[in-house]
């Protein structure tokens, strides 16, 4: 099972970028809170709209010219009862006129909308860093809800920070009082007020907002928000606030010039998956069960039909796969999108996919595991599955996205891998990248080189498994050809003539060309990039996938600090790249940061005899930058 | 492109017969369905082109590999998915879903079940030999309670499925019986079958001579089957019987059907029930009878044409020769965008 | 051994509520339902400790949850297998199966049709609010056609499943439809099912107030529900309306129901059918009728006992006292052997 | 991901036992063809009974006294047409005064009752072996239809073997003539026509085989086949046969002293798990669904119920394994058994019993893969599957069987493992050792010692998740049993009350602890032996599963001809075995044969470091011991 190692000959193929160069503001590194970046959380109850105010935040922060990351973290439960811990939903945000690459370890400043919300996230706070809260919702009922004994705010549980006390509830339905609402629906534009009062806060106005307010809603929602936000942001203008609440001064960051927009990792990848048909000349079929957090992709493509994609919510994530595969046999781009339990499902079709040697885009959004798990947080324990997991001799390529602008190209690799090789190509996201919104700077339209898939037409000399000497593909025919009628399916078959075969030489030849596909293409792979560092010195560290973020900004951290510290980020998991076992004979020490007990150490012990230091973490969130940070320092001390 | 005659000849059985050796057992009967299904594709105008079999696993799954045309030879139960896959992406194919009891009823019901209640444009021929040939001969889903097998050495306890009113329960809107020794009823069925726009449900009931010899006996000898047997036609009136005077009429007590006499107990032939195909209770009904009681009802059992699904899910087809970046930047641009210069 | 009170206490629907918070959303129909289930167990007898809800995936199947009894909260779809195995190993638990109109029908639909085949004795309560809830909103296989929903924004296009008709054509020897905010008539249907050796098919139908609120309004709001639901009682005329006065009939024409009004068109009581459970056909009748032009019909739709499967299935206990390595010993010596010295 | 390897100091665990020790003949080595052993292989049409021959010749062996080992290969179809080459059905098997392990590469004897089974095997047979032909089925018809043009027996085609032309055709209807049969039915009687010849060869009476006869026939087809039986015997006494043909003379072999039986893996595989479960105080609950080569379990368990064996054919695989998890639940046993296709399905479900914490057996019996592969033929290629096919960080024990005989003790240490540590485990067997016959020495009563389970009845203190400190298993109660309602499920929960638990840190813990179940059992392990061989030296062979004969039978001849080869055989592959790196340490080479294309010896890369030589196959045979005496010959010039 040792990965094919071939030498290093053929060119960069399409789609591939240095991760580096897509981010905004790539390069500065950030150092300094407050100066720098800022990092916010809101937090409140589920039916807070907490999840909105982050993205207009977002979306605000975009229009200023700020880079930024966001992290939104949301309850399991659709409703869970108002007021209770489990209920309580956050969206975190880091602002900076510097490279922003996470949401940020410790928040300078969190507003919490009522007691539980507090309770969560007081912890993550920095020392020293504000927390607006809502004294509205700091009844005794919602205490107790909440968990809390005694009342917080009074009893100097907040010594570390500095506090800022409103009622916002009263504040908020004092601005909406003209328009009739009663008290509920009148504090669901508390999030309205709280996020003018951030803005001005931040020295921003309101018009993005406002203009965002209208285009979206009508009448008295409309107004009662606008109303609520203008008193948000005016509050802050002529309230008298106590000297402990700074403005914060973040001023626009230097990006990379080009066009902007703010993407989650979900967007990106279905476009990219999208743009990868299109540029194959395919219609673009997805064959798709639904489950968190993997969703908002058959959301997002269900809305693309008038660019040609076809959705089918299949009965379960069998037949879903089951569809992309008859899909892709009737000549169109399958793909199948799924969550770790669904993607477990899918084995025995995989199998299917690979005996048939049919182009087929798994994707799978990882979430906490195992079984149900966590399905609502992230994590990155699906990678042996996505190697390993299946019957018999069967791997398939591996690919993992790092970013959520990277989900697009990486999108485009996998569609390029599939119809090349004919083989189906795993895709591996996550559920922090799905859900984190980030700004993402438009590719341009020379790097999207089309690739036009040729269907095999002639009939002379044709037999189905008569294969191309260099990708060892087959040739694809469309069902409805002329003279070209044939069968396939899932038993063995002879290398020369396609018929059922239980020769053992011949499975034996079929079964070395199968996983020759995976040599053929790690020998097509290009040579690999450092992301950050010099191609040799004390330590390397080895990430993939959405860890992307935190490893870069510790390891920049580092080499600000003097150490001799590199970052190496893997797109192409399986095949491993073939000069990573000479790129890392260069360090002295290798470190693996990963979301899981250490999968990926897993396989480069196997595949290059190397020891590494494998760092895990598995608590559904993504890693703090301190956490590398600190196994950094340990190794350069 | 492609070999293409100048003058079309007319096809035959034999245009629909791969070179592959057949591999069934000396007197299955897969053979007479396999001669069946050749000899009328030609009749319908199919091509081996413009034709797929889809199938799932077992010895009836072995099918695709005897026709000339296009197969797909899938895993355990998922023909329906892979055909619905295929026909969503290619519509004007024709697809042909090959099952067994077992591939169609124990591992793939779900599929068959969304496959029918979606109502894709499918022709699922589903053999029912009522045991699994190709596993050495454990009972199905479809096996009679009792039965005797490796799996149930004491008799088998669950009650077995009827296909055709699993099926009906499913919404399919076409729903048919047929026999794989009924050589002149069995070529119309699969007529009416490809004729129906939606997804077509035919049962045929297969003789495995080797674990479940003789098991519709009763249904396919000649001997017996004239008694045992009621072979419906939409508008005709639904009588059977050796003189053709036994007749379907309503259950003179409570709600459903019963057997009567024309002539005898003051029955008259105005009495026997005109089959209506269309009427989906009706269907239910026959789908459920079953000797020695009732007749084995044979034929279409239910047809009400409705929308099909794959028009409807497909997206529009996008023109082959539009300039694909172009395109894939117009949507990255359709949104809130902002320019850094 | 265990907590034994000396006097035993009745129990109310307190002692099968756990500890745990409810954490369905404000307004769901799932509390209505989880109230009538607490209410009901104390009446037909139960005890929380021989009493288990197994459930698949889904706001429906976090029901154990917030039950006293033993639970288990398995995968999605698969509660029905889970819960097979269960009661055969242990028959004198009442097992309760809960699951969704996504758990239950779309991707646990196999298992469904095999439990109800099988006819095992499980209590299954389907929470059909034709939708997806937990995970936000997506369409089902019982959401009508046109539904628009994240993955169908231009509207579903597929033909719903009837539950109750499915589980006819499954062989379902139980089945009935119960209402979230029924709180009269819930109960009864449940302790029916309850009473039912066998499996009880148990279709309730629940508002989703978030992601497809007053599906059922006509059936559940007390102003339409008078013309718009017919409770059937074995043995009763099946007859409704704010009046009372409208009734089901023989199809005048054809083979099925109509609705006629009494006093009408010559109409009258001895003309109106009466229910009667044990028809199958009838109950295939009924299950499929549906608002506007029909009634929803609710209550027992067809109750037929038979075997049921887990007695038969299940080896005899092998007494738990015997000598383990000397019975296996007398396993290995059952056969050919032979001895070297 | 890397295995847990804490010191070794736990005592030998039940059922652990040398392999070698447990053979038949154990020790000496069989060197001389037709000396030590003779190795014979039927072949004909599926028609002709050429299994029931096989294994009547078996049985008659092992009456006699000799060690043997057997091989059947037959076709996938059920009933391929008559006389072509894809319906031909092989039993081979090797009778030897020696240990015998394997079938044997190359045949001695070929019987070969039509042209197409002379097709197939005669390549096999060794040079100057004995070709016996039924040339009564030689005709044009036959010949064309096994694919020759000419005729072999004419066309010098046999040149390298000694031929035995016999009309056996005519010879068996001549012998049945009087019981007024058809030429069919009387053709059916061909197989104990050759069979009673083939005794005569080996100088045995017919007495067994008309034993046989007698109990399970009555009537003409009893006294036809008795009859054709006698008349190939005497055929060979009382016809002057040519000088080609030498009688063999194979004396009994030493075996140990035992009561000893004819066992298929299939068979000991069930009766383990039965006999496990009786050990455990615990009824057997199977939920399997019929697969090609893992039915036959079904069906030997299915024959059990009057043992209080429970049998449920399920719908499906998954429904399969849920039933069973089901039955767990709820005190019982439970068991799933398939194949590789079928346990794909199964992968979701094995992570709802990892996350409940339930006992589980998974028996995988390995076949050719990928998808549909090759059903009726041997592989080993679902090791990594079983050891890291799961989303999630969900890891279980995994064991494999190396005999017919193994498989029943394997089994009884699957069920003790499972109860031990609440957790599922899998069991991996193949196709060959299912199928395979091999005489077996029954265990010692005093070996089976009851392991009886406790289940959790005391409500004081109870939580459904308090564990073990040992072997970190939860406690087990019956639903039913008063005062422990409690609710379980595959959400993450709380470590310290069970209950749903979103929190970061606890997923760590509960991580920790489900992967603290594999250090555990790698603690328990007793020590591991050397199979033969020194515990240093030039050349270790690592073998696991059902190429223990091969790796055997090559490594005692290497022993023989003076090479310092030793032979280790893991039973358990997952945890691996903490002093495995120690032992390996000792030796220059690590060689590791495997039927797949190298899965364990990536276990091996990146579990110990250390650099193996795989050695592998993926042709759906077994190992000829040539192969792996070659690779041990280039390692040991
Ligand atoms: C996933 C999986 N499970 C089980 C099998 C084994 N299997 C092959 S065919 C079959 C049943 C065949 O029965 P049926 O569909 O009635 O077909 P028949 O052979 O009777 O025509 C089974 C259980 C398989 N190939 N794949
Ligand atoms: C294998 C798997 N696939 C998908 C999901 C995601 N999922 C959870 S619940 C659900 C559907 C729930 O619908 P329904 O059964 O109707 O329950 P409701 O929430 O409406 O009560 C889905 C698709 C999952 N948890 N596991
Ligand atoms: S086993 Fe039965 S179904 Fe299969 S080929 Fe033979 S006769 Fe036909
Ligand atoms: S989403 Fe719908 S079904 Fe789920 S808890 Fe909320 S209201 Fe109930
Ligand atoms: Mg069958
Ligand atoms: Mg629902």
């Amino acid at each position: 099972m040792t990965a094919p190692t071939p030498p290093v000959t053929a060119p960069a193929p399409a789609a591939v970028q240095a991760l580096a160069g897509r981010r905004a503001a790539a390069g500065r590194v950030s150092l300094t809170p407050e100066v720098d970046f800022v990092r916010i959380r809101f937090a409140g109850d589920s039916g807070d709209g907490i999840q909105l105010t982050g993205t207009r935040m977002a979306a605000s922060s975009a229009q200023f010219g700020n880079d930024f990351a966001t992290f939104p973290d949301y309850p399991a439960e659709i409703r869970a009862p108002v007021g209770t811990t489990y209920g309580v939903s956050a969206y975190s945000i880091n602002i900076g006129q510097t490279e922003i690459l996470t949401a940020g370890d410790s928040p300078d400043v969190l507003v919490a909308l009522n007691p539980a919300a507090l309770k969560v996230n007081l912890a993550d706070v920095r020392d020293g860093g504000l927390v607006v809260v809502d004294e509205g919702t700091f009844t005794d009922r919602d205490l107790k809800k909440a968990g809390y004994d005694g009342n917080p705010l009074e009893d100097g549980s907040l010594g570390r920070h500095r506090v800022l006390r409103l009622d916002i509830s009263a504040l908020t339905l004092a601005a909406v009082k003209d328009f009739g609402l009663g008290q509920k629906d009148g504090l669901r534009c508390k999030n309205m007020w709280t996020l003018g009062l951030v803005l001005w806060m931040f020295g921003r106005g309101t018009e993005a907002v406002e203009a965002w307010l209208g285009r979206k809603f009508k009448d008295t929602v409309r107004d009662s928000n606008l109303a609520a936000l203008k008193a948000g942001h005016a509050y802050g203008e002529t309230m008298e606030l106590s000297g402990d609440v700074r403005r914060f001064d973040i001023p626009a960051a230097q990006v990379a010039p080009g066009t902007y927009r703010t993407v989650t990792g979900a967007e990106t990848l279905s476009w990219g998956l999208w743009a990868g048909a299109r540029l194959a000349g395919l219609p673009l079929f997805l064959g798709s069960y639904p489950i968190t957090p993997a969703s908002s992709m058959l959301h997002t493509l269900a809305r693309m039909k008038d660019r040609g994609v076809t959705t089918f919510q299949a009965e379960d994530e069998i037949a879903a796969i089951c569809a992309a595969i008859g899909a892709s046999y009737g000549g169109a781009l399958g793909v199948t999108t799924s969550s770790g339990p669904g993607v477990a499902l899918k084995t025995e079709a995989i199998g299917l996919a690979i005996a048939t040697e049919l182009p087929l885009v798994i994707v799978d959004v990882q979430r906490g595991g195992p079984s149900t798990g966590l399905p609502t947080k992230t994590e990155q324990a699906d990678l042996l599955q996505a190697v390993y997991g299946r019957n018999g001799d069967a791997q398939i390529p591996v690919i993992a996205a790092a970013t959520p602008g990277d989900c697009f190209h990486c999108a485009i690799e996998a569609v390029r891998l599939a119809i090349r090789h004919m083989t189906p190509v795993m895709l591996l996201s996550d559920g922090y990248i799905a859900n984190a919104a980030e700004p993402w700077r438009l590719p341009a339209m020379e790097s999207l080189t089309p690739f036009p898939t040729t269907f095999r037409t002639e009939p002379q000399g044709f037999h189905p498994f008569l294969r191309d000497a260099d990708t060892l593909a087959r040739p694809w025919v469309k069902p409805g050809t002329p003279g070209l009628a044939h069968r396939i399916g899932g038993i063995e078959k002879d290398y020369d003539s396609g018929n059922i075969s239980y020769s053992p030489a011949n499975h034996q030849r079929m079964t070395d060309a199968r996983m020759g596909k995976l040599t053929a293409i790690a020998r097509d792979l290009a040579p690999l990039t450092v992301d950050q560092g010099e191609r040799s010195g004390e330590v390397a560290v080895v990430g993939w996938g959405s860890t992307y973020g935190a490893i870069r900004v510790a390891v920049g951290r580092a080499r600000a600090a003097g150490k001799a510290v590199s970052h190496i980020h893997l797109r192409h998991l399986w095949p491993l790249p073939p000069d990573l076992g000479d790129l890392l004979a260069g360090f002295r020490h290798v470190v693996v940061p990963e979301l899981n007990t250490g999968q990926l150490a897993t396989l480069l012990r196997s595949e290059l005899l190397r020891d590494v230091r494998s760092h895990t973490k598995v608590q559904g969130q993504p890693f703090k930058v301190a956490e590398i940070a600190a196994v950094l320092a340990s190794l350069t001390e | 492109m492609g070999i293409q005659s100048d003058t079309p000849r007319l096809l035959t059985d034999k245009d629909f017969a791969s070179d592959q050796d057949v591999r069934w057992c000396p007197g299955c009967g897969d053979y007479a369905i396999l001669k069946a299904v050749q000899r009328t594709l030609p009749q319908i105008g199919a091509t081996p082109d413009t034709t797929v079999f889809v199938s799932g696993i077992g010895c009836s799954s072995r099918f695709p590999y005897y026709m000339a045309t296009y197969g797909f030879h899938t895993i355990h139960g998922r023909a329906p998915a892979v055909a619905t896959g295929l026909k969503i992406t290619n519509p004007d194919l024709d697809v042909w879903v090959v099952t067994g009891d077992g591939d169609g009823l124990s591992i793939g019901g779900n599929h068959m079940l969304h496959a029918l209640r979606r109502n894709i444009d499918l022709n699922i021929l589903l053999f029912n030999n009522e045991i699994y040939g190709l596993t050495k001969g454990q009972y199905s889903p479809t096996s009679p309670c009792g039965t005797r097998s490796p799996s149930s050495p004491g008799g088998s306890v669950d009650a077995p499925l009827m296909p055709c009113v699993f099926a009906l329960g499913a919404g399919a809107r076409f729903v048919a019986r047929g026999g794989d020794t009924l050589l002149k009823q069995l070529p119309e069925v699969l007529k009416r079958a490809h004729a129906h726009k939606g997804a077509s449900f035919v049962e045929i009931l297969q003789n495995c001579v080797i674990y479940n010899p003789g098991a519709f006996d009763a249904v396919t000898d000649k001997k017996t089957a004239p008694d045992s047997v009621l072979f419906v036609e939409h508008g005709k009136p639904m009588l059977f019987g050796r003189d053709g005077r036994k007749g379907l009429v309503r259950s003179p007590d409570g709600f459903g059907l019963a057997v009567a006499t024309v002539g005898e107990n003051g029955v008259t032939e105005a009495d026997v029930l005109v089959h209506d195909e269309t009427n989906r209770l009706l269907g239910m009904a026959l789908a459920a009878l079953r000797p020695p009681l009732f007749p084995m009802v044979m034929g279409v059992i239910h047809c009400a044409p409705g929308d099909s699904f794959e028009t409807a899910c497909r997206a529009p087809e996008v023109p082959a020769g539009g300039d694909a970046a172009a395109d894939i930047m117009a949507l990255l641009h359709a949104g809130d965008t902002w320019t850094v210069p």
